[in-house]
């Protein structure tokens, strides 16, 4: 236990974050003197990232870079990681804290570029529903704000946004009921990872794929290939895999000495991507290599 | 029909008829299509858990069990290519060997069901998040199983198979719950089980037979799960759904002491629980305020038909008074009933 | 009728059998023989281990050693379907119905009846079955009532009845007349003779012991766990009983009251109760006597007491306790106000089986037994001590669970918490269901030297020589209204029956 | 104290020394005071539903509860500016209302008390919910209040005072639940409720206190839990609380079956609870086994225990018969507790 250890701690058990934690392994082999792991909490809440990361730090982490399900609130308890290790915050900022910087996406401007997706697709207008697990949590709030910022004036409205709570069963059949109740709605909204792929069941299910504007967001198999075939109009990725992999080396190299990785204002910004049907097989081959590797 | 089976029927068109009114939706065949199938899924293995609290036990491990085992089949049957009708049989053996497991937890060792399956939700979920590395485990995109999606996800008549199923289990386990010499068994246990015992029943093998069919449709179920999400997120499949079903049992009349419960009742739960949730989206309620509609509406339920069977039962006794008939005893027996908490 | 082939033959032989619990010895070397066909009264005290003897024959618990021998096979433990198998039926001490099943149901539980193809249950057989065997133990419920809506008394016929289904050798009966009245009892000798007519044995355990003289053959007594003594047909009398049982003789059950009846204590009039809401009762307990209250099973004793004691709704009529207005909404009134019932069913009501005898017996005064709300375990003890001496609970320690004792000793804990308090009026109901005799002459001098304290004392019972041994006057309920009362002179049999069953 | 919190104890003492010998960090003092603030957290409310459980009931409700005591009070505090112990008096107030409704609904309207707080569950949940609109309640940023926060998460010597507050509730509890006339009285209603209403308790009073003394004692740790997470997601906050504080109390030797536990075990329950999940963070055990190790340590704790009673049982019975000394001391209650299912 002589190497320093390097944490990097996510809000929930995910296939997104499968990528980062590709990201990390392969930061892992060029980081041989350092130890470096990647955690789940055991329910994606603040309160058990927190207890966590003290366990953590208790159990001598040297850095820590954490996706916090809460950053708003968190602000005490990342003050009292950051007295006692260097803190680095991912996926979710929280600027008013003492952590050292930010690296991640800005959700609200991957909300805006699923919003351009809709516009092109949709230029005579038409009413969407969005599709969320959490309805409170910021990633969820700062997409729809986003999105609903990019349609304003276009014809687009999006009436509204049903959570499911990660229920797989909950968030299909939520669909299936809007498809029920709703007959006005012609596009839908996927802001989970997870969500395009049970808007893509539904549709399936009930004959309507294509009459039905999908947008997405993130690399779910079944959205990259429902992307590829044309039923879905596009979808908003992240880089998740850069996060781990550029996060590990700034932990590292910041816990050698070096801080000229870090901005004055704190904040990294790995851009948000759009794949469409134009794109979408190079973007799978590169995933399936970063993965495979 | 039980008497208890009648009171929930008439919640349940209550509600409906309430929500047929503000939106005609509800009584679309799409709709009630997609609600039959929900009714299925969770009525299947709510089937299972009432034949486990009618021994007086609990099994809180079935919403793990769910994930544990989807994850096995989507593996089996996408990852690694078993011909589905293994992966079905596997599933169902793993399943069967978990309820035995427990029933022989439970009656050899003498450990109290709520810690048994209590440790089986933990372990199952564990080992679900652990095998998957968190990952969620998918279909390939395109794959295609026609007979099994036929079989699980089809339809006939508009009629989801999962319903069909639900409804086929049903009737078997009715059968063997009402009809049979296991199921007056089963009853006798959930009384008294010392009773029981001197009257020379072999409970141990009851309690455990209870845990193994518990197990088995909570495996079948499972399946139907996994084919319904197509994708299993070992970390959330399942979450809370040991309550859904003990929630379906206990609306349908089973007592948590034992010895109670009819199989229409557990079936009328599940119909009511999902009936609330449709209800929401199709009412256009917020889906934060899901829960708490779905709650006041069990309680109002729960609360009517109880104080209008007391009230029956005071007019019976008046009638009684009345015709001068001293034949009709004003069944004592309701204090101690309604005395029974839990 | 037995003859004297098939005495010779022993149907069973228990040699040296012995059980402990852990920490106590219930059987000590007992060994016992039962012939085919004859009626053997099995006697002792209460805790002397009797149910614990027939626990072991019923396969229920194992002996800790000894040997069990059926038609020269050597057992050293049954199981309950050895038991079975070899023909052996209980009625067992502790009524084990269930309640959420219907009679027959109950009756052929283990045995079901099946038919068709699936071998399902053939509910119509097995009630068809159960019509003839209720009516031979005379009983007047059907076989598809639910079991939930008996009395006790029904629910030991109905006991009696589901061992008579069964094509048995050996019946054994645990106290099967202990909630039963006069009729009924006399129906079941007469259905022990038939059994034994039949060739068919039966241990039959019983605290009455008149009872024993009218149908045993031969008496076994047990004291303290060990084999006591043998009586034959000849030598069963009351009184040679009860002293292989004890050891000793006995005075007699009535004692005179000190002084002539005086003011009444408790007094009831124009009472409707909301469970028999169409009979009207009136009648005084007055000072200084024993009221003795008689009835055929059914007529609404218990449901009397319960109205007076708080439990079931009183909708009419006026009560007075000591000539002041009263009337109990809750049990917590009726105690506050110093009535107090020792009720029926003690397992059910009496008891808090699952709790020490001493918190049992201090359990409806623990204002008593504590400072400043909280409880002194040293007074909870030695209140408990003192009873255990008074009644002699048979006990080695007051710490240990109820449950444990035998039923009598059970049910001197009840009595005993009511005694440990200051009472105005104590209702009896069946006091001394299932307590032996020493005990219940025990129990006969507490209630007179209550009534000679100035303490109302109610008596319900089934027990028709222990309501014409104790009473100092009866009042004899049917159909939930009072069919008429009688004093000492008046006593007999014949004018409690004639007045319980109506006409002649 | 109590056999069974003997052998509770027993296996924290154990898993905490395997857990040193891998990391002796789990000895220092930070990892102590978090995790003896987590203790305190979760034994607040797992007693509290001990006195529940005590009665033969049970509370499903006290998750959801965390989650709306929790927003309320920090929106009181952090949105409106009440002054904090005013905000704690009436959170308390709400909470002792609720729990109030709960007894009442329980003992005066008859109703289970699984149906009434799986009610309350959804309910309060969807209130929280609801009234947030999903949104997270927090404090404003940099907004402090020294008195509260010492009070709440604030240490001395090292110790938190969540801990010391749940000492001190333990403490009063246990004379309540041991000692006092109202613990006997709670314990008589649990075995058997009719013979101690046969007795002259007021059994409804006696369970609506237990109702009112859980949901109170959960207001509590709400107070605690917002303070330590500063901020509440509704529909997270709380999740599967009760799970934990049934949990805790079982394996503090609580029957379900009500009449049995004692205060001393829950807390050794809760600390068990926390003991495992301190330990697969400190081990390094990947998260995703955190759930199965935890099941399987419980698991065989309990079983452990149980096994080492028996045979214990066993060598009494024989003893006895050997020196047929009538008295040496009982327990063939032994017997019924362990073929008590539940
Ligand atoms: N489960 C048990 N654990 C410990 N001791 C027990 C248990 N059951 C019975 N005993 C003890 O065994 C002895 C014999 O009890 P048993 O029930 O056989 O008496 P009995 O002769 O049937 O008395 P009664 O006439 O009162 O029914 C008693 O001292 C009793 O306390
Ligand atoms: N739980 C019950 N449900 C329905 N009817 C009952 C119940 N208990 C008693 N009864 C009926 O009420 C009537 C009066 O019963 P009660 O117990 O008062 O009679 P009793 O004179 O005390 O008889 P016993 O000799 O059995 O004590 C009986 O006909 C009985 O069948
Ligand atoms: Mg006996
Ligand atoms: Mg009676």
């Amino acid at each position: 236990q002589d190497k320093p250890q390097l944490a990097f701690v996510v809000n929930a058990a995910s296939d997104f974050w499968k990528l980062a934690e590709a990201g990390v392994k392969k930061a892992q082999a060029e980081l041989p003197g350092y130890d470096l792991q990647f955690r789940y909490p055991a329910q994606g809440t603040a309160a058990l990232q927190n207890a966590l990361m003290d366990d953590l730090v208790a159990a001598g982490a040297d850095a820590i870079m954490i996706s916090s399900a809460d950053p708003k609130n968190s602000i005490d308890a990342f003050n009292r990681i950051a007295g006692q290790v260097p803190l680095f915050t991912t996926d979710s900022d929280a600027p008013a804290s003492k952590r050292i910087a930010y690296l991640g996406s800005s959700n609200t401007l991957a909300g805006v570029q699923a919003g351009e997706i809709a516009v092109a697709a949709m230029p005579d207008g038409g009413k969407c529903m969005g599709f969320v697990g959490f309805l409170g949590a910021d990633n969820a709030m700062e997409r729809i704000a986003g999105f609903r910022k990019a349609v304003e004036g276009s014809g687009i409205e999006l009436v509204d946004v049903r959570g499911d709570d990660v229920d797989f069963a909950r968030a299909r059949s939520n669909v299936d009921d809007v498809l029920a109740a709703n007959p006005d709605i012609n596009c839908m909204v996927g802001f989970y990872s997870y969500n395009p792929p049970k808007i893509y069941e539904a549709l399936q299910a009930a004959g309507k794929l294509g009459a039905i504007k999908v947008i997405a967001f993130d690399e779910d198999p079944i959205t990259l290939g429902a992307v590829r075939e044309g039923s879905f109009a596009g979808t908003v990725v992240q880089d998740p895999y850069q996060w781990g992999y550029q996060g590990m080396h700034l932990m590292a190299k910041y816990l050698d000495g070096d801080k000229s990785g870090i901005p004055a204002d704190g904040l990294i910004i790995v851009p948000t991507k759009v794949i469409d049907k134009a794109n979408v097989d190079a973007f799978e081959k590169e995933l399936k290599e970063r993965i495979g590797g | 029909m039980h008497k208890k089976d009648f009171g929930l029927a008439v919640l349940i068109i209550v509600v409906g008829a309430a929500v047929y009114l503000q939106n005609p939706l509800f009584l679309s065949p799409i709709n009630l299509g997609n609600t039959a199938n929900l009714i299925g899924l969770f009525g299947l293995f709510a089937i299972g858990q009432g034949f486990v609290i009618m021994t007086g036990g609990i099994d809180l491990s079935v919403g793990s069990m769910v994930a544990l085992l989807g994850v096995l089949f989507v593996d089996m049957v996408g990852k690694f290519g078993v011909p589905w009708p293994v992966a079905i049989l596997a599933i169902l053996a793993i399943g069967t060997l978990l309820g035995l497991a427990h029933g022989l937890l439970i009656t050899r060792l003498r450990m109290q069901p709520f810690v048994v399956t209590l440790c089986g939700l933990l372990i199952y979920r564990g080992l679900a998040r652990g095998y998957t590395g968190e990952a969620t485990a998918g279909f390939p995109f395109g794959a295609s199983y026609p007979a099994l999606e036929w079989l699980t996800i089809g339809r006939s008549f508009g009629v989801p198979h999962s319903f069909f199923a639900m409804i086929l289990v049903g009737i078997v386990c009715w059968f063997v719950l009402h009809r049979s010499v296991f199921g007056r068994h089963l009853q006798a246990v959930g009384k008294n089980e010392d009773a029981a015992r001197y009257s020379g029943i072999r409970t141990g093998l009851v309690i455990t037979a209870a845990y193994v069919i518990c197990a088995a449709l909570t495996a079948v179920a499972a399946v139907y799960f996994a084919m319904f999400t197509r994708s299993v997120q070992p970390s959330s499949h399942g979450n809370f759904y040991e309550l859904y079903a003990i929630a379906a049992a206990v609306l349908g009349g089973f007592s948590l002491r034992g010895g109670e419960g009819s199989i229409i009742g557990v079936i009328l739960g599940a119909v009511l629980l999902q009936e609330l949730q449709n209800l929401v989206n199709l009412l256009g309620i917020p889906s934060s305020l899901n829960f708490a509609v779905m709650g006041a509406v069990i309680l109002a339920g729960v609360l009517a038909d109880q104080q209008f069977n007391l009230y029956r039962a005071k007019r019976r006794a008046a009638a009684a008074l009345d015709i001068q008939d001293t034949k009709i005893a004003p069944s004592s027996r309701q204090k101690s009933e309604i005395g029974g908490y839990i | 009728m037995t003859t004297n082939e098939d005495r010779k033959r022993p149907l069973l032989v228990l040699e040296n059998i012995s059980k402990a619990y852990s920490g106590a010895v219930a059987l000590s070397n007992v060994s016992m023989t039962v012939m085919a066909g004859e009626v053997l009264a099995l006697i002792g005290e209460n805790g002397a281990g009797k149910s614990t003897l027939m626990k072991i024959l019923g396969g229920v618990i194992p002996p800790s050693s000894g040997q069990i021998v059926i038609d020269n096979v050597r057992y050293d433990r049954l199981s309950v379907t050895e038991s079975q198998s070899v023909g052996f039926a209980f009625v067992h001490q502790e009524l084990n119905v269930f309640d959420n099943l219907d009679v027959a149901a109950n009756m052929f539980l283990g045995r079901e009846k099946r038919a068709g193809f699936l071998r399902l249950l053939d509910v119509e057989a097995m009630r068809a079955a159960a019509e003839p065997l209720l009516r031979r133990v005379g009983a007047t419920f059907r076989p598809d009532t639910p079991v939930a809506e008996l009395a006790l008394a029904e629910r030991q016929l109905l006991e009696i009845a589901k061992a008579l289904s069964i094509q048995a050798r050996l019946i054994i009966m645990d106290e099967p007349t202990s909630s039963l009245t006069l009729s009924e009892t006399k129906t079941l000798m007469n259905v022990i003779a038939g059994l034994k007519a039949d060739g068919i044995a039966v241990i039959y355990i019983s605290h009455r012991l008149s009872e024993i003289e009218e149908c045993a053959d031969r008496v076994f007594a047990l004291r303290d766990g060990k084999a006591a003594g043998e009586l034959d047909k000849p030598e069963i009398t009351h009184d040679a009983m009860i002293r292989i049982m004890i050891g000793r003789d006995l005075n007699s059950l009535y004692k005179p009251p000190a002084r002539p009846p005086g003011e009444p204590i408790l007094t009831l009039r124009d009472i409707r109760t909301s469970a028999k809401p169409l009979a009207l009762v009136e009648f005084d307990v007055l000072d200084g006597e024993i009221l003795g209250v008689a009835g055929l099973v059914g007529a609404g004793r218990t449901e009397l007491a319960e109205a007076i004691f708080g439990i079931t709704a009183i909708l009419e009529g006026t009560i007075m306790l000591k000539g002041k207005p009263f009337r109990a909404s809750c049990p917590h009134d009726a105690i506050a106000a110093g009535i107090y019932l020792v009720p029926e069913d003690r397992k059910r009501s009496g008891l808090v089986l699952e709790s020490a005898i001493c918190e049992n017996i201090c359990l409806a005064d623990l204002d008593a037994v504590s400072y400043n709300g909280l409880v002194s375990q040293r007074l909870v003890k030695a209140r408990a001590e003192d009873q255990r001496t008074k009644l002699a609970i048979k006990t080695t320690d007051v710490m240990r669970n109820t449950a444990e004792l035998s039923g009598g000793n059970q049910q001197k804990v009840v009595l005993g918490k009511w005694l440990s308090m200051r009472p105005a009026l104590i209702i009896f109901d069946e006091p001394t269901r299932g307590i032996d005799v020493a005990s219940k002459v025990e129990i006969y001098r507490l209630m007179r030297a209550l009534t000679d304290a100035g303490v109302g004392v109610m008596m319900i019972s089934s027990d028709m020589e222990e309501v014409i041994g104790v009473s100092d006057r009866i009042v004899v309920l049917r159909e939930g209204e009072i069919a008429g009362s009688l004093l000492r002179p008046e006593f007999s049999e014949h004018n409690v029956l004639k007045l319980a069953v109506g006409a002649n």
